[in-house]
């Protein structure tokens, strides 16, 4: 046994410092949380920023480390989405906050259920072996699980919790009997191990197993036929959870089937492109045509999203360095512009109307034109269109996909994309066309319009002058 | 010739038109009036000036351009004026006639609130006639050609509140478009094979354009000059009413009697003869379509004519004889006699405009009364106009002296000089046109001025003669309508004015064949008892008198016992009747089915809606994939799961 | 001899048998819950005959922390299962269907 | 030879208990299935001399989860009657799937074309060989970060479960152990000065 | 000042567009003088364009060049040429003219109004200013926002349908020609315009990619030099497209019984000479190997689509002002509308001639050259198109008669209410600009000579590999 010493853990200190906090946090919330619950959520929001700092701290950037014996890599790519996901879950702590004193949700668990989530998304961000991604989605999962249950009043939250349970035991188990297939073929848990083990031509177990792992990480993802969870759990839980469960959790999809299939199994990434162009192709089919017949507004935020998965996916298809640096891009593009559209839904509710109807957007601009504005913003960058940063998005997936020769691929994806943006526009058409009726009012709540500006301004900016973002993709993937 | 002084011929009717139309309200009637009036005499002025420099001091014609409009392509398309004996004669009638009209709207118009309006209109087309005229290449004949057929959209629609004329002036625009459609693509033809809308260019170059083809249709070539004259003719049969497109001009007697006697008698109907005999160089080496020509003309001459018999509006039968007349002009252009269709233009101007005039003198006496059953024996009642009326139907029927009778006899002898394909039934036609003529010319003068009184109480009470202002244009084109043949048939004609401006081929040359035999125009006259259409013609006026004079029963009579004949003259061969019909309704129609048919039910119905609507169902139907069951979610999975697999292991080998 | 294909046809058919009975039975969401357990057992199976027949410890790792974490899912899931019957007074499968679509 | 009796005798019992679990119309008996088929397991593990594990499996999940289901089970007083009721409608679509999910599984390993060879035996032991020691080797050192991210995943199960179950009932009447901790002995105790009484 | 002229037009527009989005409806009018103040400038400083321009030559002028993304090497970089001059002046002017149009018509929403159409302005400048293809698509799709909700909002019955129909219908034609775009951009590694004409193709690239140019319609007619081969391969295709519009849009416009609609499309049929001109120059080089009358049909085309915005802009402005006055878009409602309205009346059988080509209006120019030019490639090209002075005139003049003439038609008409100063100035700037197009198009012209002879030799030249 070498001496060990706390600055050979430093690169994990991402992970160390979340563990902390958590229990910190637990221990605030008993002392001096119970009375008054905003100061947990304050010191929550506050936790979550020094995450930040720590993991800025703890970064060395250009560089990959690897710890505990090869299970936590530490590298740039880990450094930004963790940055991504310290951040992301403190936009959604911020919007979920007045949601959650109004339903009477602001109890210290939740808190601590939602940093063991992000500890299970920092763990995932830096998996370097199966057990790892195992132990990574079973956190994040198991913490989900309990948040969309978490408003015990609510039977609908439960009916979701429990279908999300079932079906995520599920893809757990089918994931698990992958990773034990690999295991068997390889003699290796590691990643790194992993993608040295298989050369030559697939063996029959190989597919077996990529198959079972490729349906694992399409489930995270929510991927047709495998996202019969995603429009339940976001119609049925918790606002704020939904907001959660949209947003952060892609980040670590992004992470499993990255480190997974791109790093892990690389070399074999021939059959697994395939698997996942299927996946995503049905999911871009399905995805949007559902969204259509979509009235209430989550579920069809919930469509909408397997739709955005089919296009991550198409980055993961072209099997190259471009390609997941797209993925990238579009991921945390995505994830950005979702939190501002659950955020504007959090904004337009209040008690005793929850906002999530289309319906409940009818003449908000005459209500509310500065939220319908944001909202407009935010739904023209999802659907891609110039000049906010959804369309680059879209813009980079498809730029790899014909780079590689997926042509046919790269037009089912415009093509679907232009029926999805019938429903986006149908939000706008229904916020500036319809008359309000004697819908309510909007509400001030200053400080959250004003991070929900900035949400929509990001979503401007980051379209006006999308080099930031790319470069930072492209540096953190290291290509060119 | 001084370019500027050339420029200002038109543009002083322009100016004045412009100012008292823009302004007329704020300067006023009188003022309007004698602006317009003054705009009009400068140009007659200096029009005669270039006609003196042209006829006695020997200055050569002119040719250049005033104005680059746009270049493109290498192509320039410009304003510029080609002044030589056909133009100056053009404008010389042109100006003449329009400022006898001018004078005579004064009183003619003096009730009518649109008084400026109504000057600023004529003056206007009297620029646009001129730019027509004047012009030396194809842009800005097409220009002029448009510009004389929307002022005469204005001036039939002046009173815009009478669905009649709002009616008539649609009807003559889109006939005279269907003119310019054929006009402008000969207008492309010439264009296609020299590059260049100069008359110059494009005579030049007529000689090779003969020797060339137009693959038409796939397999048929057909000969490019002969292509490109028909559809330059087909622009002419719009603006000259040619049958069939000869149906605007009887209903663009809506307007203002004063535009019918400038514009639907004297000049714009004329623009086509001009023009024809101005691409002289060119329809000369196509005898297809100076037979085609011949043969329009012909038949427009004749069966035009006995519309005239049956019409009992006063400026309806003045409008028959009119197409009728330009039919005589045609056929004079289809056997290249382009110098007797040009002389004969010009002393039709006159005599035309004379006849109008009186009929609206007649029709302003009688409070606007045009129908010749309600008049009778107005000669004592308005002296001047009976006398100025005769003189122009005397010279319309081709008295020997009278001005008409130099034109139309040259012009029938001319056709019976040809040999051309369709010269022989123009011949007939041309010949029963005398008699056609004289008949309905005289039926109007008898049942106008001669015989008994019809007028009821009401025209009785306020009947009053015209004043001065509106006989002295009577007066002054009267003068014209007696002595001009007279004193132009040798010049004009045989003299060898025209020079280079009409370029005839030896072999077709028939007026130089007549020329030969002529005399002077004395003995011109007095040869004309020995032809027929002397005798045709005072047969004409002899039968008038005895059906419509001395025994109106005989009319009556006839008319029962020809009644089939009598009904299709009525309805003027059915062609209003086909067009409203059948041409209008078929397009409608056509409109209809395409809109409903094809905008509606293909393209919105089946391709937008349709799609929209298959994927809504689609959707539909897909989402209850989604049964909320969780054992069906599980399966789904588990199926994706095994397809999967199957997938890709059987693949695999 | 017991060889790895033993091992392997009985993880397949657990596997499959666990499935099955995760959709085939419409009424009882507990027994779902079981199924899964069985469903972890396979994917278990597989990782300890993997080990034993490689010679290598770290399959029996993964097995121990696959029954650990299974474990804490069981409470959760049950856990979830009581806040269900408490609003529902059901755990029908077929009454769990109010979202769909 | 008695091994592969025994392994035999045990993988029957196990598929037995397994179809039993998803078949039986009583949770009760399922639950009781289950329980069995992890004995089974257990058993078959031992054959395969992964000692440890078995033990783990049968403390774990016969100790601990599966009395948790009993309990779940009873306490929420299913209507056992109703609980009978056949399958669903698509069954046959189920069954389907599952012979066709054997059939890639099983026939994958059964043309021996998995990529490694399946027709061997384990790798012997030596005698004096723990599996237990050798696993509590790694558990601590190579292990040592997912094992303590075990024990977080096991803290989530602890605060999901009692926040999504503990109920506060009205008139409970609860001990607030902060309460008592915090009591001073000016709040339970009055010291009370009287004036002394004068015996006579 | 110069050097930044180009983005000046863009991005003062889209500036001054959002203050007024800012300002709302609170102060109504100050939002009106704003953006009419925004309008004005940047007509005002679109002028230097004009006047600093050499017409003499192809290439572009008033570069602009930063880099944008690094990661699509595509740049920021503005210029333009002689096609792109009018269209950006067409633009600017037409905003001042639309802004004030809108002056008190639009009682809802002003702000909103105003601001959406100076954003507009900005990004179709940005559209024909564009050197670099990404650009170029960023502002062409960037369009559809304001144009969506200015439809959706102002539009007439039925508009949101009509908006949504656009909009999704549009973005479709136009993703093809973003992959088109990408495809060529992963061959040359560049976006820029310039590049991509460059760039060899074999005949069926060429084929597709001219296929998804043609869905979106791209305004941009010398994006299809890029194909110069598949371009002079498939021009008879949207020849026959453009001859259908005209001929078919013709017989259609005749039988509606709503003016907008009627005007919509006469538009449809009057763009259908814009493509017809554009194309036929493909067909002529192709057809004759020379280039005689090629540059014809494009100038033609130039004209006709400059003149269609002030046409058609001018009809619809012509039926807002009676709309304003009945509230009624139908033909059935009106007649005689000249008694009460005389000055409207002539301002609409003005515009009217012009919409039926009428010569000595802007109308007639790029009709008389395309159709000239389209004799060039085909008699029966030319006699389809002929047709159009048939057609145009019948539905338009058919219009006039039942909407301007005839007696007095009801009580509606009795009471209406002449121009107000207002609408009079701005019918009489249109009536200038049509009749000035028309009497003196040679400075456009000029101004376009030199890019079209360049676009013409593009189209001569191939790209085809030598075998």
């Amino acid at each position: 046994m070498t001496e060990t010493s706390f600055a050979q853990f430093l690169p994990a200190l991402p992970e160390i410092y979340l563990v902390g906090a958590i229990c910190a946090l637990l221990m605030f919330d008993v002392f001096f949380g119970l009375k008054k619950p905003t100061r947990t959520a304050s010191v929550a929001l506050l936790l979550l920023l020094g995450g930040a700092v720590a993991t800025l701290i703890s970064a060395d950037f250009g560089h990959r480390q690897v710890l505990f014996s090869g299970m936590y890599i530490a590298d740039d790519l880990a450094t930004l989405l963790k940055l991504a996901s310290f951040l992301f879950v403190a936009i959604a702590l911020f919007y979920s906050g007045e949601f959650l004193g109004r339903r009477k949700l602001q109890q210290g668990e939740y808190y601590v259920l939602v940093f063991t989530a992000l500890l299970g998304v920092l763990v995932l961000t830096s998996a370097g072996s199966l057990l790892m991604v195992y132990i990574g989605v079973e956190l994040l999962s198991l913490s989900l699980y309990a948040l969309v249950a978490f408003d015990r009043e609510n039977g609908v939250a439960a009916e979701a919790a429990m279908k999300y349970f079932v079906l995520g035991a599920i893809a757990s188990g089918i994931m698990l009997y992958g990773m034990s297939l690999l295991y068997g073929l390889s003699g290796t848990l590691s990643l790194a191990g992993l993608a040295t083990a298989f050369s030559g031509p697939n063996s029959l177990g190989l597919i077996l197993g990529l198959a079972f792992l490729v349906v694992a990480v399409a489930f995270k993802f929510g991927a047709v036929p495998f996202h019969m969870w995603v429009p339940d759990v976001y119609q049925g839980a918790p606002t704020s959870v939904s907001l959660l469960v949209a947003s952060v959790p892609k980040i670590a999809s992004f992470a499993v089937a990255y480190r997974l299939l791109a790093e892990g199994l690389g070399e074999v990434s021939g059959t697994w492109t395939q698997m996942l162009s299927v996946l995503a192709v049905l999911s871009l089919l399905f995805g949007n045509l559902i969204a259509i017949a979509q009235t209430n507004l989550r579920r069809m935020l919930a469509y909408s999203a397997i739709s955005n998965v089919g296009f991550i996916l198409l980055g993961f298809v072209t099997g190259t360095g471009d390609g997941y640096e797209a993925a990238l891009y579009f991921t945390l593009v995505y994830v950005m512009v979702v939190l501002g559209t659950f955020g504007a839904i959090l904004l337009a509710s209040r008690e005793g109307f929850e906002a999530d109807e289309i319906a409940d957007y009818k003449g908000l601009s005459s209500r509310d034109p500065s939220l319908a504005f944001m909202v407009a913003v935010l739904m023209f960058s999802t659907a891609g269109i110039p000049p906010f940063v959804g369309f680059w998005a879209k813009l980079r997936i498809i730029e790899s996909l014909v780079n590689v020769g997926h042509l046919w691929l790269s037009i089912i994806a415009v093509v679907m994309s232009v029926i999805g943006a019938f429903y986006y526009l149908r939000i706008v058409w229904v916020m500036y066309f319809d008359p309000p009726g004697d819908l309510p009012r909007g509400q001030p709540r200053l400080a959250l319009r004003f991070v929900l500006g900035l949400n929509a301004a990001a979503a401007l900016g980051l379209g006006l002058f999308p080099d930031v973002l790319l470069n930072v993709c492209q540096t953190v993937l290291h290509r060119g | 010739m001084n370019p500027n002084l050339l420029l200002a011929i038109p543009l002083l009717p322009l100016a004045a038109a412009v100012i008292s139309g823009l302004f007329g309200r704020l300067i006023g009637r009188t003022a309007s009036a004698t602006l317009t009036i003054a705009g009009v005499l400068g140009a007659l002025v200096l029009s005669l000036k270039v006609f003196q420099q042209l006829a006695f001091e020997g200055v050569p014609s002119y040719n250049d351009t005033v104005y680059t409009w746009l270049v493109s392509d290498g192509i320039r398309m410009q304003v510029g004026f080609l002044v030589d004996q056909l133009t100056v004669l053009m404008m010389v009638v042109v100006t003449f006639v329009s400022l006898c009209v001018h004078v005579y709207t004064i009183g003619y118009m003096h009730d009518d609130a649109g008084y400026q309006r109504f000057f600023s209109y004529i003056s206007l087309f009297t620029f646009a006639m001129l730019m027509l005229v004047m012009s030396n290449n194809f842009m800005q004949l097409f220009f002029g050609w448009e510009a004389v057929g929307v002022v005469s959209y204005l001036l039939i629609g002046f009173w815009y509140t009478r669905p009649s004329a709002t009616f008539a002036n649609m009807k003559a625009f889109l006939v005279n478009r269907v003119g310019d459609f054929g006009f402008v693509l000969g207008i492309a033809g010439i264009v296609y094979f020299t590059g260049s809308l100069d008359y110059a260019d494009a005579f030049a170059a007529a000689p090779s354009m003969a020797t060339k083809t137009l693959s038409v249709m796939p397999g048929a070539a057909w000969p490019a000059l002969t292509v490109i004259c028909i559809c330059l003719f087909i622009g002419a049969m719009g603006k000259s009413a040619q049958m069939p497109l000869h149906v605007w001009l009887p209903d663009s007697m809506e307007g203002p009697t004063p535009i019918s006697a400038l514009i639907h008698a004297a000049t714009m109907v004329t623009a086509g003869i001009f023009m024809v005999a101005r691409m002289s160089p060119l329809f000369e080496l196509s005898e297809t379509a100076l037979s085609t020509v011949l043969v329009i003309g012909a038949t427009t001459a004749l069966f035009m004519g006995f519309l005239g018999i049956v019409s009992n509006d006063i400026k309806r039968v003045v409008a028959y004889s009119t197409l009728s007349q330009l039919g005589y002009m045609t056929v004079a252009l289809g056997v290249s006699g382009y110098s007797v269709a040009i002389f004969h233009l010009m002393t039709h101007a006159f005599f035309k405009a004379l006849l109008f005039l009186a009929a609206g003198a007649v029709i302003i006496a009688m409070h606007h009364e045009q129908d010749m059953r309600k008049m009778g024996g107005l000669r004592h009642r308005m002296p001047v106009t009976y006398w100025t009326s005769l003189i122009g139907a005397l010279a319309l029927i081709g008295t020997p002296f009278f001005s008409g009778f130099y034109s139309k006899d040259a012009l029938i002898e001319a056709v019976a000089e040809s040999h051309r394909v369709g010269a022989g039934y123009a011949y007939f036609c041309v010949l029963g046109g005398v008699f056609i003529t004289a008949l309905y010319t005289f039926r109007m003068i008898f049942m106008t001025f001669h015989g008994q009184e019809r007028l009821d109480h009401h025209a009785k009470a306020h009947f009053h003669d015209v004043g001065w202002d509106m006989k002295a244009p009577l007066v002054a084109l009267a003068i014209p309508s007696l002595l001009i043949g007279f004193f132009t048939v040798q010049p004009v004609l045989f003299g060898g004015w025209f020079g280079d401006a009409i370029q005839v081929l030896e072999h077709n040359d028939v007026i130089a064949h007549i020329g030969h035999h002529f005399q002077g125009p004395v003995a011109f006259a007095l040869h004309g008892p020995m032809g027929a259409p002397f005798w045709l013609a005072l047969g004409g006026v002899v039968t008038a008198w005895l059906f419509f004079l001395k025994n109106p029963s005989w009319a009556a009579a006839w008319e029962s016992r020809l009644s089939g004949l009598h009904t299709v003259l009525v309805n003027k061969y059915y062609f209003d009747w086909f067009n409203e019909n059948v041409l209008a309704r078929a397009s409608r129609g056509l409109g209809s089915v395409l809109w409903k048919a094809g905008d509606q039910a293909v393209i919105d119905g089946t391709l937008v809606n349709g799609s929209a609507k298959l994927v809504g169902w689609l959707a539909g139907v897909t989402r209850r994939v989604q049964t909320g069951y969780l054992y069906s979610y599980a399966l789904w999975m588990v199926v994706g799961l095994a397809v999967l697999l199957a997938w890709f292991l059987l693949s695999a080998h | 001899m017991i060889t790895l294909q033993h091992m392997m046809v009985i993880s397949g058919l657990l596997f499959a048998l666990s499935v099955a009975g995760i959709f085939i039975n419409r009424r009882n969401v507990i027994l779902l819950l079981m199924c899964i357990e069985l469903l972890l057992l396979s994917a278990n199976f597989n990782f300890v005959a993997f080990s034993r027949w490689l010679g290598n410890i770290d399959g029996q790792v993964f097995v121990f922390f696959i029954l650990t974490v299974a474990a804490a899912e069981s409470a959760i899931g049950l856990a979830i299962l009581v806040v269900l019957f408490r609003k529902r007074r059901s755990i029908d499968v077929e009454d769990l269907a109010t979202l769909k679509g | 030879m008695l091994v592969q009796i025994l392994f035999y005798a045990f993988a029957t019992v196990l598929m037995g208990s397994a179809l039993g679990v998803i078949l039986s119309r009583n949770p009760v008996h399922s639950a009781l299935y289950l329980v069995l088929a992890f004995f089974t397991s257990a058993a078959l593990w031992l054959l395969i001399e992964a000692e440890f594990l078995a033990i783990v499996l049968v403390l774990v999940y016969v100790g601990a989860v599966m009395v948790l289901f009993l309990f779940v089970v009873m306490m929420l007083d299913i209507n056992v009657e109703e609980v009978r009721k056949g399958f669903t409608r698509h069954a046959w679509l189920g069954w389907l799937t599952v012979l066709a999910l054997v059939a890639e599984i099983v026939g994958v390993v059964a043309v021996k074309q998995l990529g490694i060879d399946v027709t061997k035996a384990a790798v012997p032991v030596a005698a004096d060989h723990s599996n237990t020691a050798e696993l509590g080797k790694v558990l601590y050192t190579t292990y040592v970060y997912p094992f303590e991210l075990a024990a977080v995943v096991l803290l989530v199960a602890i605060v999901a479960a009692i926040v999504l179950t503990m109920r506060k009932r009205q008139g409970l009447k609860l001990q607030d152990v902060g309460a008592q901790v915090a009591t001073r002995r000016e709040d339970r105790v009055r010291l009370v000065k009287m004036q002394a009484e004068r015996r006579e | 000042m110069t050097q930044y002229l180009l983005s000046t037009l863009i991005w003062l527009p889209i500036a001054g567009g959002f203050l007024t989005l800012l300002l709302g409806d609170g102060s109504r009018n100050l939002a009106r003088w704003l953006s009419l103040g925004i309008a004005v400038a940047t007509f005002a400083f679109s002028i230097p364009l004009y006047l600093g321009f050499d017409g003499s030559t192809a290439a572009f002028q008033f570069i602009e060049r930063t880099a944008w993304i690094t990661t699509f090497n595509a740049d920021y970089s503005l210029g333009v040429d002689g096609i792109a001059l009018p269209l950006i002046l067409l633009t600017t002017f037409t905003t001042v003219l639309i802004v004030a149009a809108g002056w008190d018509v639009i009682t809802e929403r002003t702000a909103q109004y105003l601001g959406a159409f100076l954003i507009l302005e900005g990004l179709m400048v940005g559209v024909f200013a564009a050197m670099d293809a990404m650009l170029f698509y960023f502002f062409w799709e960037a369009m559809l926002i304001p144009m969506f909700l200015i439809i959706g909002i102002w539009g007439g019955p039925r508009r949101v349908y009509a908006t949504i129909k656009f909009f999704l219908y549009t973005f479709l034609g136009s993703v093809f020609m973003l992959i088109a775009l990408i495809y060529m951009y992963l061959k040359t590694g560049d976006y820029s315009i310039a590049a991509l004409q460059q760039l060899p193709l074999t005949a069926t690239e060429q084929r597709l990619i001219f296929l998804a140019f043609l869905a979106a319609f791209a305004v941009k007619v010398p994006m299809f030099t890029i194909t110069p081969d598949g371009s002079r391969e498939l021009s008879w295709l949207v020849i026959a497209l453009s001859l259908i519009a005209v001929v078919y849009i013709g017989f259609v416009a005749l039988v509606q019984q709503d003016m907008k609609k009627l005007i919509a499309y006469s538009s449809i049929a009057h763009m259908g000479f814009v493509t017809l001109g554009a194309f036929l120059a493909y067909d002529i080089v192709a057809n004759t190997g020379g280039v005689q009358g090629a540059a014809l049909g494009i100038d033609g085309a130039m004209v006709q689509m400059i003149s269609h915005g002030l046409v058609s802009g001018a009809m619809f402005l012509c039926v807002g002002v009676m709309y304003d006055r009945v509230h009624s878009r139908q033909i059935s409602p009106y007649g005689g509308v000249i008694n009460t309205m005389p000055k409207f009346g002539a301002f609409m059988v003005l515009f009217s001639m012009a919409n039926a080509g009428l010569p000595a209006t802007s109308g007639f120019v790029g009709e008389f050259m395309v159709i000239l030019a389209s004799f060039k490639a085909n008699f029966w090209y030319a006699f389809a198109a002929g047709t159009t002075l048939i057609l145009g005139a019948a539905y338009t003049l058919w219009l006039v008669k039942r909407v301007i003439f005839g007696p007095v038609g009801n009580d509606h008409v009795a009471a209406l209410t002449d121009l107000n100063r207002r609408e009079f100035a701005i019918l009489a700037i249109l009536a200038v600009a049509v009749l000035l197009l028309g009497l003196w198009p040679a400075p456009l012209l000029d101004v376009m000579r030199g890019s079209t002879h360049h676009l013409v030799e593009q189209m001569l030249s191939t790209k085809l590999p030598t075998p």
